[in-house]
């Protein structure tokens, strides 16, 4: 696994994301700066990772949508390459125009940091092959901009074509009001491209892949890329 | 040439903060308060003196950068 | 130089908060009246909030070394040696006024200000905690108040990725119109890379860096220095707007720099800005300053020097660099679409000089500044001694379980998650123990084994019942919570929060917390190595609660051991020590 | 009655956003733009149908909600 973080002014979660990588690989990635219009030769994997791209001014996302390396991420999207982006770098994702919707302020209008559960829709993925179907998994969330919106065209579009990777769930794996804190139409937290080879998801699982800090919950993530990169 | 972008959420989208401040009003105790919608507003002072091209351009940057049209609607005014 | 008419002079000097006397000592430093500049300068450098006039003689008690403390009180955080070859670095600062006048913004400002004492010493910030006390939720703007501050914090932190980790909270009628924030960071650094803000080197550039300098807070650290009153409502113009993405570049930009060796001393500019950096940087390392104000970013048009001298605009910082190097680190601040200008040199004058469009604005002999500054030796007056009530006589009012519940449910005790659901307490991948999990939080060192326990700590009840016993207990409670999570505590930090000065029985309050305090410290061998003093914490005559706020950083050689509070069902529960 | 309130960060007062917002459309190659500025607007549909009442009761929400008076200034419109 080549993978490369993209480190966006205002990026926070990087090294997090660095750490589960590396975990999963024992490859430590490489930061690409967003004023660099390539990636670096070999990549396989390209995260955007968590945080306030430009303060999140505006909105989440947007201007970083705009930066000049986002031209090299969305080429190698279009060359089939993997590209994973949690949180802020979901909602990069979605203002790019490589993932459909928008992320909207969290219906409570708070910052909400806890963790939450999400039930993992399909296993047949490069992001999900070491999960079950069905399964759930906890996983630490902290945004202010996690609302899941879509027209009503794309949601049925996301859930005839199982594009839906995660949503959120009980601890029991039941999709219920309560446990879609952000108030995500029907309880998404993460989606595919119809290719499968990309994913944004507003949760943390690269904050949950170390029993000292609470559990390897969020582990399958990273191991699921590393065998479908292996295997490729 | 300055010119105003108001951005606002599209009917059918969500609004929680709309919501939000009309429920608040309505525990201040003011009454007959219909729909609450909230949105943004940009103010730019563009170097742009004719009239129609700054308003051609304000249109661009509020296609491009300031409205997410998939969730949101603009308008661009002069002044 | 343009001077202030003798009258006018006097009249300005009071309204800028310097005493009579106070103001006779700067006509005779000077020898002449004062132009407008100057005497701002002396206003700020001689108020309460940058001085410590009041303070100064009773922090002098506190025991500040140990084996471990690379740097104690003096800069502007405190070092200690947490072994592995690095060095942890914090302090605790209030932002009290500026939160009650705008909440939000006064809260996360005052976050912002202490990360930037934390990275000005060459540290990554790990990890903020806070210490928090509201008046009675129902108080007139109380609820917009917490509300504000909640968010203020969450909203600087979460932005800057530094994960808010712990804190405290309690409610009482004394804060409804003088709540208190203060906040604490805790950073990282090698232990042989620590940077300091003694300037040195003569005709060494003078460099700004961060935001651009507007008219915001002019006045804002003498304003930290008197009593509020109604017109406060007057003094709004004052709030400084929080910017955490631009302290995040900064944060980036100045660590990259550090890695180099271009910098010779660094400072940020908190309250009082370009005045308190360039007057202390200058005056700790024995050398002159003449800065040129027309270099100076700006943000708005027609600013003065005086109002550049002492605009509280956040996110800057000022730092001198080896000569030659200016390009090179030019070069870095650009990377980061941060502002970056040569203001000025240092001299062998030994003076401050402040030249705008071609005038001088300030000329003034630094040493004097500071060794002539006032200091006082405020009447104190007891607190008196309450009874010891005999528990045997008082009769139980509501039964064990109903007095239970009636605990649980109080504002002091119950839950605090809705706050905390509020701050991101993960980012960085390093949490062991998040807010709610343990009796002090646990961050863990990238890479390594070791681990910090930080906690904030204050009972103000027992302050105010008797002010010595509560100031030791509040270094206990701090000492006990690190131990509880198997930490060695190592030391503290800590935030003194007072009445007015003025009054004898508020002096005495703070003069038998610091002896408190000082006893625990002594007695557990936990230095205080930083802190901060926040004083005329009053509305219209009425003091707060005296609330020494303490912060204890512990370290744990193998994060692995530490400890939480969840009980397991199998485990037996077992009590330690008298009842 | 529809009642707009715009709500502008106060002259002087710092706007990290607005600063944000003009840097990108710098870096996206929109020459030629001077301050930029960014506020909220709130659209209220009010039962009031008295102009002058309306106006002044949308005043009062300003002053007391909607706007944060110590660092924002407001204005309402009518439609
Ligand atoms: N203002 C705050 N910010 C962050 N965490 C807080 C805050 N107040 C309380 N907490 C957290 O809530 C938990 C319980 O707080 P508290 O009742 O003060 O605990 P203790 O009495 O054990 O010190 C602790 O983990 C503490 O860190």
């Amino acid at each position: 696994m080549k993978s490369a973080i993209i480190v966006f002014p205002g990026t926070n979660r990087e090294r997090d994301m660095a750490i589960a990588l590396e975990r999963a690989s024992g490859r430590k990635p490489a930061m690409v700066f967003h004023l660099q219009d390539a990636l670096p030769p070999g990549t396989d994997l390209v995260v955007l990772p968590g945080g306030f791209s430009h303060g999140d001014y505006l909105r989440c996302g947007a201007m970083a949508a705009q930066s000049p390396i986002m031209r090299a991420v969305r080429d190698f999207a279009e060359r089939g390459g993997l590209v994973l982006g949690v949180c802020n770098g979901f909602q990069i994702l979605t203002e790019a125009g490589l993932l459909p919707g928008a992320l909207l302020r969290n219906a409570t209008l708070r910052f909400l940091s806890m963790d939450c559960h999400m039930r993992v829709e399909r296993a047949d993925t490069p992001f999900t092959s070491h999960w079950q179907k069905g399964a759930v998994f906890r996983s630490p969330m902290a945004h202010g901009d996690g609302n899941y919106f879509c027209d009503d065209e794309t949601l049925a579009r996301l859930n005839g074509e199982g594009l839906v990777a995660f949503r959120y769930a009980t601890p029991e794996g039941s999709i219920t009001p309560a446990a879609n804190r952000n108030g995500a139409r029907d309880n998404i937290a993460g989606i595919l491209s119809p290719t499968l080879r990309i994913c944004g998801l507003m949760p943390h699982p690269e904050d949950l892949v170390d029993p000292l800090m609470g559990g390897t919950d969020g582990l399958p993530l990273f191991t699921s890329l590393l065998d479908s990169l292996a295997s490729a | 040439m300055r010119a105003r972008v108001t951005i606002m959420p599209k009917t059918g989208v969500l609004d929680p903060q709309g919501k939000a401040i009309g429920h608040a009003l309505g525990s201040l105790g003011f009454a007959g308060v219909g729909e609450v919608r909230a949105g943004k507003v940009i103010e730019l002072e563009l170097s742009e003196a004719d009239p129609a091209k700054a308003r051609a351009v304000a249109e661009e940057m509020a296609r491009r950068l300031l409205a997410n049209t998939v969730i949101e609607s603009f308008k661009v005014e002069l002044a | 130089m343009q001077l202030l008419p003798a009258e006018r002079a006097a009249q300005l000097s009071a309204e800028f908060g310097l005493k009579q006397d106070e103001y006779a000592r700067v006509l005779s430093i000077l020898g002449r009246s004062p132009s407008l500049t100057e005497l701002g300068i002396f206003s700020v450098m001689w108020s309460e909030h940058c001085s410590y006039k009041s303070s100064r003689h009773w922090l002098k008690m506190l025991p500040t070394k140990a084996p471990w403390v690379i740097h104690g009180p003096g800069e502007n955080a405190g070092v200690i040696d947490i072994g592995d070859g690095l060095a942890a670095i914090f302090k605790m600062e209030s932002h009290n006024h500026p939160s009650f006048i705008e909440p939000y913004q006064g809260a996360a400002t005052g976050v912002g200000g202490i990360l930037r004492d934390v990275f000005t010493m060459g540290a990554r910030p790990i990890a903020n905690l806070n210490a928090l006390r509201f008046g009675s939720p129902d108080a007139p703007r109380m609820k917009r108040v917490i509300d504000g501050v909640v968010r203020g914090i969450g909203g600087y932190g979460n932005c800057v990725g530094v994960p808010t980790v712990g804190g405290e909270v309690n409610f009482h009628p004394a804060y409804n119109g003088n709540p208190l924030v203060n906040a604490m960071t805790v950073g990282i650094a090698p232990r042989d890379r620590i940077f300091l803000s003694a300037a040195a080197g003569l005709g060494n550039p003078v460099v700004y860096v961060g935001s651009k300098t507007g008219r915001d807070g002019i006045h804002g650290a003498t304003m930290a220095s008197t009593e509020f009153s109604a017109d406060s409502e007057e003094k709004r113009p004052t709030v400084q707007i929080g910017d955490p993405f631009t302290e995040k570049l900064l944060i980036e930009a100045c660590l990259e720099l550090m890695a180099t060796d271009m910098i010779v001393a660094i400072q940020d500019m908190g309250a009082a800005g370009l005045t308190s950096s360039s007057v202390e940087m200058a005056g700790k390392g024995g050398v002159g300053i003449e800065l040129v104000m027309d270099n100076v970013p700006q943000r708005e048009e027609g600013m003065t020097a005086y109002e550049m001298m002492l605009s509280e605009s956040q996110e800057r910082m000022l730092m001198i660099l080896k000569p030659g190097r200016e390009a090179e680190a030019e070069a870095i601040f650009q990377k980061w679409e941060l502002d970056f200008a040569v203001i000025g040199h240092l001299t062998d004058t030994g003076r401050i000089v402040i030249r705008h469009k071609g005038e001088i604005e300030a000329d003034i002999p630094l040493a004097p500044l500071e060794s002539e500054a006032p200091l006082y030796q405020r009447p104190t007056v007891e607190t008196p001694k309450q009874p010891v009530l005999d528990a045997a006589t008082i009769a139980d009012p509501l039964g064990a379980l109903p007095a239970l519940e009636k605990l649980l449910g109080s504002l002091d005790l119950c839950s605090r998650r809705w706050i905390w659901d509020q701050y991101d307490s993960t980012v960085g991948g390093q949490t062991v123990k998040r807010p709610g999990g343990a009796d002090a939080a646990v961050v863990k060192l990238e890479g390594l084994d070791r681990a910090l326990a930080m906690t904030t700590d204050c009972t103000p009840r027992y302050c105010q019942a008797d002010p010595e016993a509560g100031g030791a207990q509040a270094v206990a409670e701090a000492w006990r919570n690190l131990t509880a999570v198997g930490a060695l505590p190592l030391a503290i930090t800590d935030n003194m929060n007072f009445g007015n000065p003025e009054k004898p029985e508020i002096m005495g309050q703070f003069a038998a917390a610091v002896r408190g305090m000082a006893a625990a410290c002594l007695a557990l061998d936990f230095p205080v190595v930083s802190g901060n003093v926040s004083l005329y914490n009053e509305t219209q005559g009425r003091g707060i609660l005296p609330t020494p706020a303490i912060g204890g950083v512990g370290v744990l050689e193998d994060a692995r051991q530490a400890v939480g509070l969840a009980l397991r069902p199998e485990l037996d529960v077992v009590l330690v020590g008298e009842t």
